[in-house]
């Protein structure tokens, strides 16, 4: 679905290329994780996929990304909105700001896309009931919480149903509970057979959700594969990518002759019970 | 050591929307303990450590820094005694170097020239930016930023020092030393209290963890002994640290803060 | 919200705005025509009021009145009354001070026209939700990019002065101190303005892509969500407002109003 | 800056004669205004200047921002609502403290010099919709002298007067002329030379002083726009300095006419070739 072949690019009048030599792909239908230390080029990369570079930023690009078999760089930034929704970082400014409640802020995008109204009705009022907004519809999208914002934003962008969803750190403002009930969106759209790549500092949950991940360090990506395998990689802290504590916690074990060396190495809680469990930890 | 004990007394705190967002809170925090404070969003854990450094003032009840009462004191004033970090840096970035935004805070409580220089370096150096020190701040990036701004407090060099969210949005080395700070801070006997939503954070770095729903504290003590309670971690919607959530599931009564003490328990168990 | 508007249910704001506008625009064409001072005031007291009055929004129109507009009248009438340049038949003279019956019919004349611009604007604002007023221009054919900066202005008011109460509280957290005299509150400026500045500027760049990632600008004809109700009926009311308010500037302009 | 909009430039050419009419509209306005206006006075009564001041520099100003706003790209669109807000919360902040000052257009300024004439005509133009929907509508008939000096902010820019800080007051001060010359028809015909109590007074003295209603207001005017405009620009162009350049860079009209300056162009230093693909650590595993 989504296809990188060795992507570069300069940000203008910047000494380096924030990100070079990059190849990716992510099949259609899966949810891709994509971590890496602060300033390894995670946003940038997003905007890629996106479609915003090179279109709104000057600078040096590089390489070819398509889309669905459609090279970005070659279309409308129109076009590839049609195929890539993108949420980005900090809610406040994601709200648009052109719509007075939280409704008509979750219609903003189908209007542009001249959706007809009857539509429009129907599918805010599932994206709404899908991210437990529907009390707040009637609200001004200013008066809710960081965390209520950030809910907003991201059912801005699904609601819209783009085949393609990039998402940069859409966790971040949220606790636990509200974390959780964005996973399962992300988990049921891709049932749907929606792609969604996600930018996320949070090992645990990508494990538990992602059918890949890929490790960005210093603008290339340095490893992909299953979030079983890439999680457990000895380097993955050389890369500024934190272990969970499960997966420290069976290195140690494994260190000190308490796991047997063959064993995968756990990251989340149920593959660490049962890694542990088996070897006796029980009771 | 500092002397400065954080006293709060029957707090309650209703915002004009008619919102009471502390509802009834009594906590002694004593000089140079550190207190995580967690709980859901919209808690009312920002609305109570606010009340320290007088950014909002009791509704009803008092809070006491040493023998200063917050309610007769302004913010100014009390920033001699409670430096406090806020969630986002660009709500008080404004100098045209990284240096000179962190001298701001030493220059108002009237620290000397020399000093002012001498805490500024050290507090770039313990966030790992004294290279930077004349870069303008908004050349560096978010995470950068938010160093800037604990390093802006820790040049006050308050006695107390607290930390709106320190950890969010920054990495794996950002976390390590943010913990590093907070372990230097306590070296020096500063009291340090934050909010955290990062449970594996919180276990490995603070003693006392206090736990807030709905304006109020539902738990309050031992960081082992408040994730082990079950029915108040519930009730209050907090997520336990993994390694928590999975001596649970493996059934164990007892619960280990780092992953070394995980393996020390799972060695005993073994062995049976 | 920080506008003028009142929730209020009346027939006055249920009217399609766009109706009400053209009534305004009406208004204000015909009082700035017409030379006769009783014509703009006569159109205050039989229209402007009574609809502020059915609108039950009076109380708040007396208020802005007295607020706004009655302290600029008492200057016009000591400005022009006393002062006015063309002034010939004096009545009573103090120093420079001459206060003339010209001066009197002139400052009556524009007293009069500027409280039916000002009232009758008021009462539009008073009785339009902003949220509806940009729908119906839309759908009128003004462009979507208009609505949203206006739109978007309004709601950042509230957001602007929380940002600016948190960066407020962030300095004074540094030891700013902010009470004192003139000289120590012109210091502590540069550290309020410049983060509010800058961090709005900052996010420009993400506000933008947010935009454009929902297809802002995408499409010349979007659709809304909201429809506001267009009568038939007040369809034609607008033309004729339209066509009175042309026909009293052309009697002006032939001179048989003068 | 995007590419996303086609359907801008099939208008471009109606949104040219827009401006271009706009900007006719009033200048025939204003030399109507002085010209024909005196005789008129005379004759005891206001005759239809009022009515052509009023209708005259509100469609030219409709034209020009309708016109303006459709040239600009999103991002340019974004920044505006917040330059309003800025020269309604200063110019706000002003008049509560009491100074003889407006500064409410220092947004306006902003936007003129960081997005050129047409982002800071719409500044201008909605800026004063926006007064008249919160605060009250006195401000709305001086919409246009709003829109003049977004353009000509923007036009400073572009001409060079923000490369060097001492400049832009100076700009600021012919800026503050040109200011006070177009508004003075609508404080005069529309206000009775009442826009405020202290303009009020201003305008009463040189009435005293045998000048005309139009020659006073201008007069007026005079005495305090140039001012006013000049701390405006100074205030705007110490803002500016004080962004990091990186920010400042970002706006297309500012690279395009250098208006800080000449900035060297970087070019990145070519990536180095790809390291060696790296193989997996862990032997492959189903998930979790």
């Amino acid at each position: 679905m989504i296809e990188l072949r060795d992507v570069a690019f300069a940000y203008e009048d910047a000494p380096a290329f924030t990100l070079a030599h990059l190849d990716l792909d992510v099949a259609a239908g899966t949810i891709m994780g994509i971590v890496g230390a602060s300033g390894s080029g995670k946003t940038t990369l997003a905007k890629i996929i996106a479609g915003f570079i090179p279109s709104t930023e000057g600078g040096t690009y590089r390489g070819t990304a398509s889309v669905a078999g459609a090279v970005l760089s070659e279309g409308t930034l129109t076009e590839a909105v049609d195929v890539v929704g993108l949420v980005t970082q900090n809610p406040f400014n994601q709200i648009s700001g052109a719509r007075f409640t939280v409704r008509e802020e979750l219609a903003f995008g189908l209007e542009n896309r001249s959706v007809e109204r009857s539509q429009m009705i129907e599918r805010v009022d599932a994206v709404a009931d899908t991210l437990g907004l529907t009390a707040l519809l009637d609200r001004s999208p200013y008066a809710l919480s960081g965390g209520q914002m950030q809910l907003v934003a991201i059912a801005s962008m699904v609601v819209m149903a783009p085949p393609v969803l990039v998402l940069d750190e859409p966790t971040s403002q949220l606790d636990p509970a509200g974390t959780r009930l964005v996973y399962d969106v992300l988990a049921r759209l891709s049932e749907g057979g929606t792609t969604v790549v996600i930018i996320e500092h949070k090992t645990e949950l990508l494990h538990e959700h992602c059918d890949a991940i890929s490790v960005l360090a210093s603008g290339r990506i340095v490893s992909t594969g299953t979030p079983a395998t890439v999680f457990a990689d000895d380097r993955l802290s050389t890369w500024g990518v934190g272990q969970t504590r499960i997966t420290q916690a069976a290195r140690e074990a494994r260190a000190r002759g308490l796991l047997p060396v063959t064993a995968l190495l756990p990251v989340g809680v149920s593959d660490g019970a049962a890694v542990f469990a088996e070897n006796g930890a029980a009771r | 050591m500092n002397d400065l004990t954080i006293r709060i007394d029957g707090l309650r705190h209703t915002y004009e929307s008619g919102v009471e967002a502390v509802a009834g809170v009594d906590l002694t925090i004593a000089p140079g303990e550190r207190v995580a404070i967690v709980g859901q969003n919209g808690a009312g854990k920002t609305t109570l450590v606010r009340h320290l450094n007088g950014m909002v003032r009791p509704t009803e009840g008092a809070v006491h820094i040493g023998d200063w009462s917050t309610s007769d004191k302004s913010i100014a004033e009390l920033s001699h005694r409670v430096g406090y970090v806020f969630q986002n840096p660009d709500e008080q970035i404004f100098a045209r170097t990284v240096e000179g935004d962190v001298g701001f805070g030493p220059k108002n409580l009237g620290f000397e020239p020399e000093q002012i220089t001498e805490s500024v370096m050290t507090a770039l150096e313990a966030v790992g930016l004294a290279h930077e020190a004349q870069v303008h701040p908004h050349h560096l990036s978010l995470s950068e930023r938010k160093r800037v701004a604990i390093a802006a407090v820790l040049a006050m060099r308050t006695p107390i020092v607290v930390l709106d969210e320190p950890t969010t949005g920054q990495d794996e080395d950002g976390v390590r030393l943010i913990a590093s700070i907070i372990d230097d801070l306590t070296a020096r006997g500063t009291t340090v209290v934050a909010i955290t939503h990062d449970m594996d954070f919180c276990v490995e770095n603070f003693e006392r963890v206090v736990v807030m729903a709905r304006g109020t504290v539902r738990a309050d003590g031992p960081t082992a002994r408040v994730f082990a309670d079950q029915p108040a971690l519930e009730a209050a919607a907090v997520e336990p640290p993994q390694l928590a959530r999975l001596a649970r599931v493996l059934g164990w009564s007892e619960m280990a803060v780092d992953p070394s003490g995980f393996v020390d328990a799972y060695e005993r168990r073994r062995r049976g | 919200m920080t506008t003028l508007y009142l929730e209020r249910a009346s027939a006055v704001h249920r009217l399609n705005p766009v109706t009400k506008l053209v009534a305004l625009l009406a208004i204000i064409a015909i009082v700035f025509a017409v030379p006769q001072w009783w014509i703009p005031l006569g159109i205050v007291v039989l229209v402007v009021v009574p609809a502020a009055v059915l609108a039950r929004v009076g109380g708040r129109l007396l208020r802005l009145f007295l607020i706004l507009l009655l302290p600029l009248l008492v200057v016009l009438f000591i400005v022009q009354g006393f002062f006015f340049p063309d002034g010939t038949t004096v009545l009573w003279q103090w120093g420079p001070a001459r206060l003339t019956v010209e001066g009197l019919v002139f400052s009556l004349t524009i007293g009069s026209r500027l409280s039916a611009l000002v009232l009758g604007s008021l009462v539009f604002v008073l009785t339009t939700h902003p949220a509806r007023l940009m729908t119906a221009l839309t759908q009128a054919g003004m462009s979507s990019k208009i609505a949203y900066v206006i739109s978007a202005s309004l709601q950042i008011i509230p957001a602007f002065q929380e940002r600016a109460r948190s960066i407020l509280l962030a300095q004074q957290a540094r030891g700013l101190e902010i009470a004192g005299g003139p000289l120590r509150r012109a210091r502590a400026l540069l550290p309020l303005i410049a983060p509010l500045v800058l961090g709005m500027i900052t996010d420009v760049d993400e506000r933008s892509t947010a935009m454009e990632a929902r297809a802002f600008g995408a499409t010349p004809r979007p659709t809304s969500l909201t429809v506001v109700d267009d009568p038939l009926s007040e369809r034609i009311g607008r033309w004729l407002l339209a066509a009175a308010a042309a026909a009293v500037i052309v009697l002006v302009v032939v001179g048989v109003i003068a | 800056m995007s590419g996303s909009t086609p359907a801008v430039d099939a208008n471009r050419t109606r949104n040219r004669i827009f401006v271009a009419l706009g900007t006719l509209v009033i200048v025939a306005t204003y030399l109507y205004l002085i010209l024909a206006q005196p005789e008129e006075l005379a004759e005891g009564g206001l005759g239809t200047s009022a009515l052509i001041a009023l209708a005259g520099y509100l469609i030219g100003a409709g034209l020009i921002a309708a016109g303006a706003i459709h040239r600009l790209p999103t991002a340019t669109l974004s920044l505006i609502p917040i330059a309003i807000v800025l020269n309604i919360a200063v110019g706000q902040l002003t008049a509560v403290l009491g100074l003889p000052l407006y500064l409410d257009s220092i947004g306006t300024v902003l936007v003129g010099v960081l997005a050129g004439p047409a982002a800071g005509a719409v500044t201008g133009a909605l800026t004063n919709v926006i007064w008249g929907l919160t605060i009250g509508p006195i401000a709305l008939p001086f919409a246009v002298t709003a829109v003049v000096i977004g353009v000509l902010a923007g036009y400073a820019a572009r001409w060079g007067m923000f490369r060097r800080f001492y400049l832009a007051p100076v700009a600021g001060f012919v800026t503050g002329i040109v200011a006070a010359l177009v508004s003075a028809p609508i404080a005069a015909f529309i206000f009775g030379g009442a826009t405020g109590a202290g303009t009020g007074a201003i305008v009463a003295a040189f009435q005293a002083w045998g000048n005309s209603l139009l020659a006073s207001t201008t007069l007026q005017g005079l005495l305090s726009d140039p001012l006013d405009k000049t701390i405006t620009f100074t205030i705007v162009v110490i803002i500016l300095f004080a962004l990091p350049s990186r920010l400042r860079g970002r706006f297309p009209f500012v690279r395009q006419y250098n208006v800080f300056g000449k900035v060297a162009p970087v070019a990145p230093a070519e990536p180095a070739a790809p390291a060696a693909p790296a193989a997996p650590a862990e032997p492959e595993a189903p998930k979790a």
